[in-house]
């Protein structure tokens, strides 16, 4: 029969039935419902399966606390293993399978552990499969794993997309019961910006689930009513299906808002979900209470739930998961569900009460003093042992039996600071400390006010104090009348039985027992005993297991609650989606491309692109029949250094440097000196960090008296700024200088090769003469190309040919390399990339990023005598301690393949021919390596001891992860133009 | 060849700016802004305001501030130091007519270049610029310019109506990237 | 985190980069006789207190300057932000 | 009591009834030969390898709180030996060997497990030096493998490689490295200790040193006076707090690092992958948690919790690697207090103060380090001489030069 546990009444759609798979068979719920509720109202019980165990299990929540009923909902690449079916919102279509089970939730073969548990008890792992070591990797783990995990993942990409966003307000309000909605009246009316969060799909929190909670008026009403004054409040924000699943500093707050996932898919353009990050001047914690369970013998089984669940599904949801229900309970509030239940029809087969003082009622059997010794029932509960007040057993009937041992307010975004709860033993229960953070206070049920009128009011009152403490006047609205019941709790944690098992966690499937063995053990902390018998460790992070244990742990060690303590509350408060923190950021969207001033017109010619921080750079341009990217960038090579190529440098730092103690400046943050460069020239610069090894090499090219462009290599752009920043602003803010970035604004090209000069002067406006004697190597100037279009132009080269750089503005960066090709043409001029630009540099010896890895001093890179010991420049002094000055120091040198067919490779080590490959005898390594096509074979540049004494001689290059084993010969790293006349000419 | 003048491109890489329309929000690209950095020297800061209100009329701006004056806009971005903004067809070599005006009181530093500039235009850009950045853009009246991060990207945002109209800077090299942040945000709450 | 910029107001901490202990401010003098040492204790050895903490910051993503923070780091609670120049001229920091 | 599955079927048989405390909640006694203030890890490992290999008696380990409640019992459990430079390397590969007979040396299951760590690679630079650092593996007795992407696929199939931002180019392999369940290398460490003859003291928080003439002559705690002559302190996280009552400051900072776990999945993550072109790393615990990290918070933090930043962070370096864990969930974030140095590097070695011994500065790399800085630490207290694996990890090497920076970042800890 189609739903057969429904009910009447409930807030639930029945205009707007809904189609829904469970494991492959159709059911029908209605538009309201929630996985859970429908799949109750169908009579189904078992959902899930427990994790080592493998015991049969039914929902036992209602709410986003739920230990069992879990499902991979959705299929394919949507697939989301461990969805709460109390927290899925039924949609046409919605398919879930049960996870955990082999072959199927009926039958399920590793059920086999259940039979095995007296041998599976807390921390048995630890104790065994040792021997022989080698089968713990091979053996007992894969099978370990196998069996472990709960749901599976598709391994496909995930489809969907996420969002991030970040929102400001006044007050936050968490959770929208009784107490989140009087605040958020109060604070609204103010005028105050109001976030109110709540994770559920409608506002009102337990207003929805209980009945009489409002004496004069029906909760929903008053929730409908205050929720369409506050959306017509432009200063509150209502989100529902939003969960702050977290507090970090300052009064910054995490929350997921599930935008989509009560749909099939999201609609097009639409994320999944999304991150906000809420920064609020004050918050209220309003995210109410759960209810924690009675422990005994076999209370894990299908139909066995919270109270109060039973309730909430009943009212709103107009479901029940049996006709016959009985209730456990040690406090008054379990007696409400049987009042709601059978107020609805359900027949009560008994309230069984640990206390002796307890309501009585005409309509159903109330046990007071009475205990369950154990239930019955393989996939499903049938009835219940019953301990009676006389000592008697009575076997009861039922279904389904609800629990009720009392209230835990959720506390944990008030603890996420570190903040410990303290235990009230009046309403045994932990609550907030009350010195608690300024930036957040806390009302209703989370502070441990559980009646309707007391959680309105301290609603209201906090939202009050928090707004007064921003000078903001509030007043405490008109509230409604509601039950003010006190709290009629005695603390009943488990109930001291036979010898079977009786469940804390039931996730983890941790017992009564284990945490018995561990205190026998010695793991008698909360911490300890949490991390042996893994208590609290699953996805509800033992949201309804904890207090019992720790009840239980009290009892073991003789101590209270409070001096027992509570472990760490951590967020996030429920388990969040990976996607939703990743948001946009991912796929190609990861990082945001910075694209060079050529890049249209590069691939426009086919080059091929890489990588080089967020840049993408032309690596090389490809011609007709070329098939190997060597042939490229050999061809490339050899144009540069046969007439003349170009090569986009963007990338490269710029620092525009001013003021009047520009040089001053500079001449402290280079160990090389500046004071003196003249006007209209360029100087190489070497950067140290304080620590004495390099940082970043560049030029600095002085335009005016107080007017320097610094370069730095295009990783380092970022970190040279700010270390001159830091200088600047921190060591000598009496100095007179400014810094900006320029970076962006400049399209800057090499322009490289015997040719340079012939080609630039057909672009160079005719007023500025660029001869060799006018504009000598390392001179710079400010000109003009292509009629009147501002430009810069430095003689500096990387390649070691005549060369030029020249940059104009970052628009016309496009045109200009277009002009130079048009231009070039009578030259054969060939575009290159970044692949040749490292082959020019490596032949010519000029460090780069490999050699410049942080690791190198001054001495190593053959830049010793660089470092001016006349003035105060940053890194001089630790330059100089011992170690880093010894003789037989590392020193970059050059390498070449005795055998000139063979190739060296880039992070080979250096060793002495005859010497053992050991680390013992390792004399340096390769940097850079390349094929050289102007020396014909591989070349490399390398770090090698004592470097600088061994030119000429003989080394072996080995590299054990390629089996590269090969003879060099060491020389200088110059292998081109050591005297450096072709950049003279 | 050299009297032949080179042909600029937009940020974006196109001859004309990119205008897209994604529900009630237009984002149009701006080429037409030239723009200057100046940075007081030191202890020139006095002058360097006089210098500039008695040739131009522009008032430097407080912290987090921007200042009109006819048709240039000075923005605050750090500590004695400003972007000047203006349109490019009536100051078509800026950074130098700056500097002829503040002489040696202040550095000036060509910026033109450095940006690609974005304005936003709607009903109601709150929502998109939630998604966007962590600034308070609800409380952002018009004349606050202010730094922040957008998708990585270290954006300037300027408010021209609150509410409404904002024109939001970028690192040029980024333009594509930063353009398809603002229309997947608009396309996502539309 | 959130730090009350002197110029700026409340920033997220996400738009700084962190340095470390402000006596990085105090660069000893690199002409003096003892410089060796003195440069080995001002950039390797921290005091490293667990409570009030007076920290660098540079806003790389606003407006550039270099702040110092004075921050609990048992509790991250900020106490006092300035501008690092202004801290560093009271260090008689005038060149 | 020896553990074996024999024991554990009579026990199953009698309701467990026979187990005993895995240690013995020690009271201090008046005098020690050797106090080792910390419980953590590296401790525990000293006093078990003071006691047993070195056959040393009298040794107490204090411990402010409970034994493993610091970064031991806080981390991403990790072992790997793929270590750059000679300083470093031997005492990890060192280290690695003692992984590799842990469970036999302790007759305890700490589940090492070598499923192999995976360093991904995302361009040539980051290839060469790759494969510098492999090589640099190999000539100190470890493993490692060069993969191209072809191989990397194989191994990761899951892997983006159709739609990365910075793909993936190959990857430096080491079959060796895997994972250790944290929680139980304390534990183990503590019961064979223990079973040595070591006190184990909780709760014994120490206050202060007492030295005379430069010497060591015992320590104050929470406790009362305890005597001893020879101390090695071995509390990462706090050395800074902790050798300050000597007197002495650190090329130390102390800095949160942030770690996670989503909810168990069945088997989806073969052993450890790292991402090269962001800062996240990931292997999937026995229980089927994703287990993963990135980068510290990077600022000085003794507050064991993080920040949001850093978390977003993390997981869009996540989503950018592996877009399949999209749908996973997050289910515990945490933080612990990293002993950051000078030069990422950290510090085994004596003090100015006779008789008093350090042991820190361990950065990220502490937990793998266990066993070995443990045997090392022990060596040094034991023969006063550095152990043959960490005669470079000396407190002057920043006096002298001989810096062990694996990063070439400098003197700046938030960046190593």
């Amino acid at each position: 029969m189609s739903q057969k546990n429904r009910l009447v009444g409930g807030q639930i759609d029945r205009s707007r039935p809904l189609s829904f798979a469970f494991d492959g068979k159709n059911y029908e719920g209605y538009a309201g419902d929630t996985l859970a509720s429908a799949l109750l109202a169908n009579d189904v019980r078992l959902m899930g399966r427990s994790f080592k165990y493998h015991r049969p299990r039914g929902v036992f929540s209602a709410g986003s606390e739920e230990p069992n009923a879990l499902v991979e909902l959705r299929s394919g690449a949507r697939q989301e293993p461990n969805t709460r079916a109390t927290m899925t919102e039924l949609y046409d279509g919605l398919t879930a399978m049960s996870q955990n089970r082999f072959p199927s939730l009926r039958f399920d073969m590793l059920a086999f552990n259940d039979a095995l548990s007296s041998f599976l008890s807390a921390g048995f792992y630890y104790k065994t499969f040792m021997w022989p070591p080698a089968f713990w990797e091979k053996l007992y783990e894969p099978a370990i794993r196998r069996a472990a995990g709960l749901g599976r993942l598709s391994g496909k990409e995930d489809p969907d997309s996420y969002d991030k966003g970040f929102l400001h307000c006044d007050l936050l309000i968490i959770g929208s019961g009784p107490s989140g909605l009087a605040a958020a009246l109060t604070a609204g009316r103010a005028g105050a910006e109001v976030i109110l969060a709540e994770e559920d799909v409608v506002f009102g929190g337990r207003l929805l689930a209980e009945q009489n909670l409002l004496t004069e008026q029906c909760g929903n009403e008053w929730v409908s009513d205050v929720i369409g004054e506050l959306s017509s409040l432009p200063n509150v924000r209502l989100m529902t299906r939003t969960t702050i699943f977290g507090q970090y500093d300052h009064g910054i707050f995490g929350a997921v808002e599930r935008v989509s996932d009560h749909l099939p898919e999201p609609p097009a353009d639409k994320p999944r979900q999304i991150l906000w990050r809420i920064y609020a001047k004050r918050a209220l914690l309003a995210a109410g209470a759960t209810e924690r369970p009675i422990t005994f013998e076999n209370n894990d089984r299908p139909g066995v739930m919270l109270a109060g669940a039973m309730r909430a599904y009943a009212n709103r949801w107009a479901v029940t998961a049996s006709t016959d229900i009985a209730i456990f309970t040690n406090n008054d509030d379990g007696h409400r569900t049987a009042w709601d239940l059978d107020a609805k029809g359900v027949n009560i087969a008994a309230v069984i009460d640990s206390r002796m003082d307890t309501p009585s009622s005409t309509e159903f059997e109330v046990l007071s003093g009475a205990q369950i010794l154990d239930s019955h029932g393989r996939l499903g509960l049938r009835s219940v042992k019953v301990r009676l007040k006389d000592g008697s057993t009575r076997e009861i009937s039922c279904g389904a039996l609800g629990l009720s041992g009392g209230w835990n307010p959720n506390v944990h975004l008030a603890c996420h600071k570190r903040g410990r709860p303290v235990w009230n033993e009046t309403i045994s229960t932990f609550v907030p400390a009350s010195s608690g953070d300024h930036l957040l206070r806390i009302a209703g049920a989370a502070a441990g006010i559980f009646s309707t009128h007391g959680a309105l009011h301290s609603g209201a009152e906090e939202a009050v104090k928090a707004l007064n403490d921003l000078d903001v006047s509030a007043h405490v609205p008109e509230l409604p009348e509601a039950e003010d019941a006190p709290v009629k709790i005695t603390p009943f944690w488990y109930v001291k039985s036979g010898k079977g098992r009786a469940w804390l966690d039931l996730q983890n499937d941790v017992t009564v027992k284990d945490v018995q063995l561990a205190h026998q053990e010695g793991f008698r902390s909360v911490e300890h005993m949490k991390r042996y018998t893994t208590l609290g460790m699953a996805t509800d992070q033992g949201k309804t297991a904890n207090v019992g244990a720790l009840a239980l742990l009290a009892e073991l060690e003789g101590k209270t609650i409070t001096e027992i303590g509570t472990t760490i509350f951590r967020p996030p408060y429920t388990p969040v989606s990976m996607g939703t923190f990743a948001g946009r950021s991912r796929g190609k969207d990861f990082r945001p491309y910075r694209l060079t001033p050529s890049h249209k017109w590069a691939a426009e010619q086919g080059a091929v692109f890489v990588e080089a921080g967020n840049w993408l750079r032309a690596q090389w341009f490809p011609t007709q029949g070329e098939t190997h990217w060597r042939q490229s960038v050999d061809r490339e090579v050899l144009a540069v250094r046969k007439s003349v190529g170009a090569c986009d440098v963007t990338t490269l730092g710029k620092i525009d440097v001013q003021g009047a103690d520009a040089a001053e400046f500079l001449n402290h943050i280079y160990c090389n000196g500046f004071a003196k460069l003249p006007v209209g020239k360029v100087r190489y610069g070497l950067m140290l960090r304080e620590d004495g090894l390099a940082m970043d090499d560049g030029t600095a090219a002085r335009l005016a008296e107080d007017h320097f462009v610094v370069t730095t290599t295009t990783a380092n752009a970022v970190p040279v700024f700010r270390h001159m920043e830091f200088y600047r602003q921190c060591l000598w803010p009496g100095l007179d200088v400014q810094l900006i970035s320029t970076t962006e604004a400049w399209a800057q090209f090499a322009v490289a090769g015997p040719n340079a000069r012939k080609l630039l002067q057909k672009v160079i406006d005719p007023a500025y003469d660029i001869s060799n004697e006018a504009f000598p190597y390392m001179a710079c100037g400010e000109i003009t190309v292509c009629g009147d279009l501002r430009a810069r132009l430095f003689r500096i080269s990387f390649s070691g040919e005549l060369a030029y750089e020249i940059a104009v503005p970052t628009r016309y960066g496009d045109a200009l390399i277009r002009r130079l090709m048009e231009a070039g043409k009578e030259f054969d001029i060939t575009p290159y990339g970044t692949e040749a630009l490292g082959v020019l540099r490596i032949e010519k010896g000029h460090a780069a990023g490999n050699e410049l890895n942080g690791q190198s001093t001054a001495a190593m890179l053959g830049m010793g005598r660089m470092v001016s010991q006349k003035k105060d420049s940053i890194g001089r002094v630790l330059a100089g301690r011992p170690y880093l000055q010894r003789e037989d120091d590392y020193r970059l040198v050059g390498l070449k393949p005795v055998n000139s067919k063979e190739t060296i490779l880039a992070g080979a080590h250096l060793m002495t021919a005859g010497d053992t490959v050991n680390a013992a005898n390792d004399q340096g390594w390769v940097t850079s390596a390349a094929y050289s096509p102007h020396v014909g074979s591989s070349i490399a540049l390398a770090f090698l001891k004592n470097g600088e004494a061994r030119h000429g001689g003989m080394i072996r290059i080995v590299s054990p992860l390629d089996n590269l084993d090969i003879e060099g010969e060491v020389t200088s790293p110059h292998f081109i133009d050591p005297e450096g006349d072709r950049l003279r000419v | 060849m050299s009297e032949q003048l080179l042909a600029p491109l937009t940020a974006l890489g196109n001859d004309t700016p990119v205008v897209v329309t994604i529900g009630g929000i237009t984002i149009c690209e701006n080429p037409d802004l030239t723009i200057a950095s100046l940075a007081a020297r030191k202890d020139r800061g006095a002058e360097l305001h006089s210098k500039l209100q008695a040739d131009t009329k522009v008032q430097l701006p407080d912290p987090g501030k921007m200042m009109f004056a006819e048709d240039v806009a000075a923005i605050w971005t750090g500590v004695e130091q400003w972007l000047l903004l203006a349109p490019i067809s009536s100051h078509p070599d800026y950074a130098a007519e700056v500097k002829t005006v503040v002489a040696d009181s202040a550095s000036v530093t060509e910026q033109t270049d450095g940006w690609v500039v974005f304005d936003i235009a709607g009903n109601n850009l709150i929502p998109m610029l939630e998604r966007l950045c962590n600034l308070n853009s609800k409380a952002l009246s018009s004349g606050e310019a202010t730094r922040c991060l957008i998708e990585h990207l270290g954006c300037l945002i300027i408010c021209r109506e609150s509410g409404r109209e904002f024109t939001i800077l970028g690192p040029r090299s980024s333009a594509a990237s930063l353009h398809h942040s603002l229309v997947t945000a608009a396309k996502s709450i539309a | 985190m959130i730090i009350n910029h002197p110029l700026l107001g409340p920033r997220d901490s996400q738009e700084f980069v962190y340095l470390g202990d402000a006596s990085l401010i105090d660069r000893p003098n690199a002409m003096a006789e003892t410089a060796l040492d003195d440069f080995h204790d001002y950039l390797y050895l921290r005091d490293n207190p667990a409570g009030s903490h007076k920290e660098l910051w540079f806003h790389e993503q606003g407006d550039r300057s270099w702040l110092v923070v004075t921050r609990d780091v048992t509790t991250h609670e900020i106490t006092d932000v300035e501008l690092a120049s202004d801290y560093a001229k009271r260090r008689g920091r005038d060149r | 009591m020896r553990y074996s599955a024999f024991r554990l079927f009579l026990e199953g048989l009698q309701g467990q009834s026979g187990w005993k405390p895995v240690w013995r909640d020690a009271a201090p006694q008046a005098s020690y030969d050797y106090v080792i203030v910390g419980g953590g890890g590296h401790g525990l490992a000293t006093a078990h390898y003071l006691a047993k290999v070195y056959k040393k008696a009298r040794i107490a380990v204090l411990e402010k709180g409970w034994i493993g409640g610091g970064n031991v019992g806080r981390n991403t459990t990790i072992i790997r030996s793929n270590y750059l430079l000679d300083g470093n390397e031997p005492l990890y590969e060192f280290s690695l060997k003692l992984w590799e007979g842990l469970e036999q040396d302790l007759n305890y299951n700490a589940m090492v497990s070598q499923r192999g760590i995976l360093n991904l690679c995302h361009s040539d630079v980051q290839r060469d030096a790759y494969r510098r650092r492999g090589n640099a593996m190999i000539l100190n007795g470890a493993d490692a493998e060069l993969l191209d992407q072809d191989q990397v696929r194989e191994m990761a199939p899951f892997l983006d490689f159709e739609n990365a931002r910075f793909p993936i180019k190959g990857g430096l392999l080491q079959r060796r490295g895997g994972t250790v369940r944290h929680d139980a290398v304390a534990w183990g460490y503590a019961r064979s200790a223990d079973s040595h003859g070591v006190d184990i003291i909780q709760n014994c928080e120490v206050t202060g040193f007492r030295i005379e003439n430069g010497a060591i002559r015992g320590l104050e705690t929470g406790r009362g006076y305890i005597g001893t002559k020879k101390i090695g302190v071995a509390v990462a996280g706090s050395s800074s707090r902790v050798m300050a009552m000597a007197g002495l400051r650190l090329p130390i900072e102390s800095h949160v690092l942030q770690a996670f776990v989503s909810e168990g999945l069945k088997p989806l993550i073969p052993g450890v992958i790292t991402f090269g072109a962001g800062h996240f790393y990931i292997s999937q615990s026995d229980k089927g948690g994703l287990v993963f990290g990135g980068d510290i918070d990077g600022y000085n933090s003794y507050a064991q919790r993080g920040n949001l930043p850093v978390v977003v962070d993390v997981l869009e370096g996540g989503m950018a690697l592996m877009p399949m864990i999209g749908r996973a969930r997050l289910l515990r974030m945490w933080g612990g207090i990293m002993d950051m140095s000078m030069d990422g590097s950290p510090v085994i070695d004596r003090t100015p103060i006779d008789g008093l011994y350090f042991n820190g500065g361990w950065c990220y790399g502490g937990f793998k380090a266990t066993p070995a800085s443990g045997y090392a630490f022990a060596h040094l207290l034991a023969t006063d001489m550095p152990h043959e694996t960490a005669t470079q990890l000396r407190l002057d090497r920043f006096r002298t030069g001989a810096l062990i920076d694996e990063k070439g970042a400098g003197a700046q800890p938030n960046l190593h």
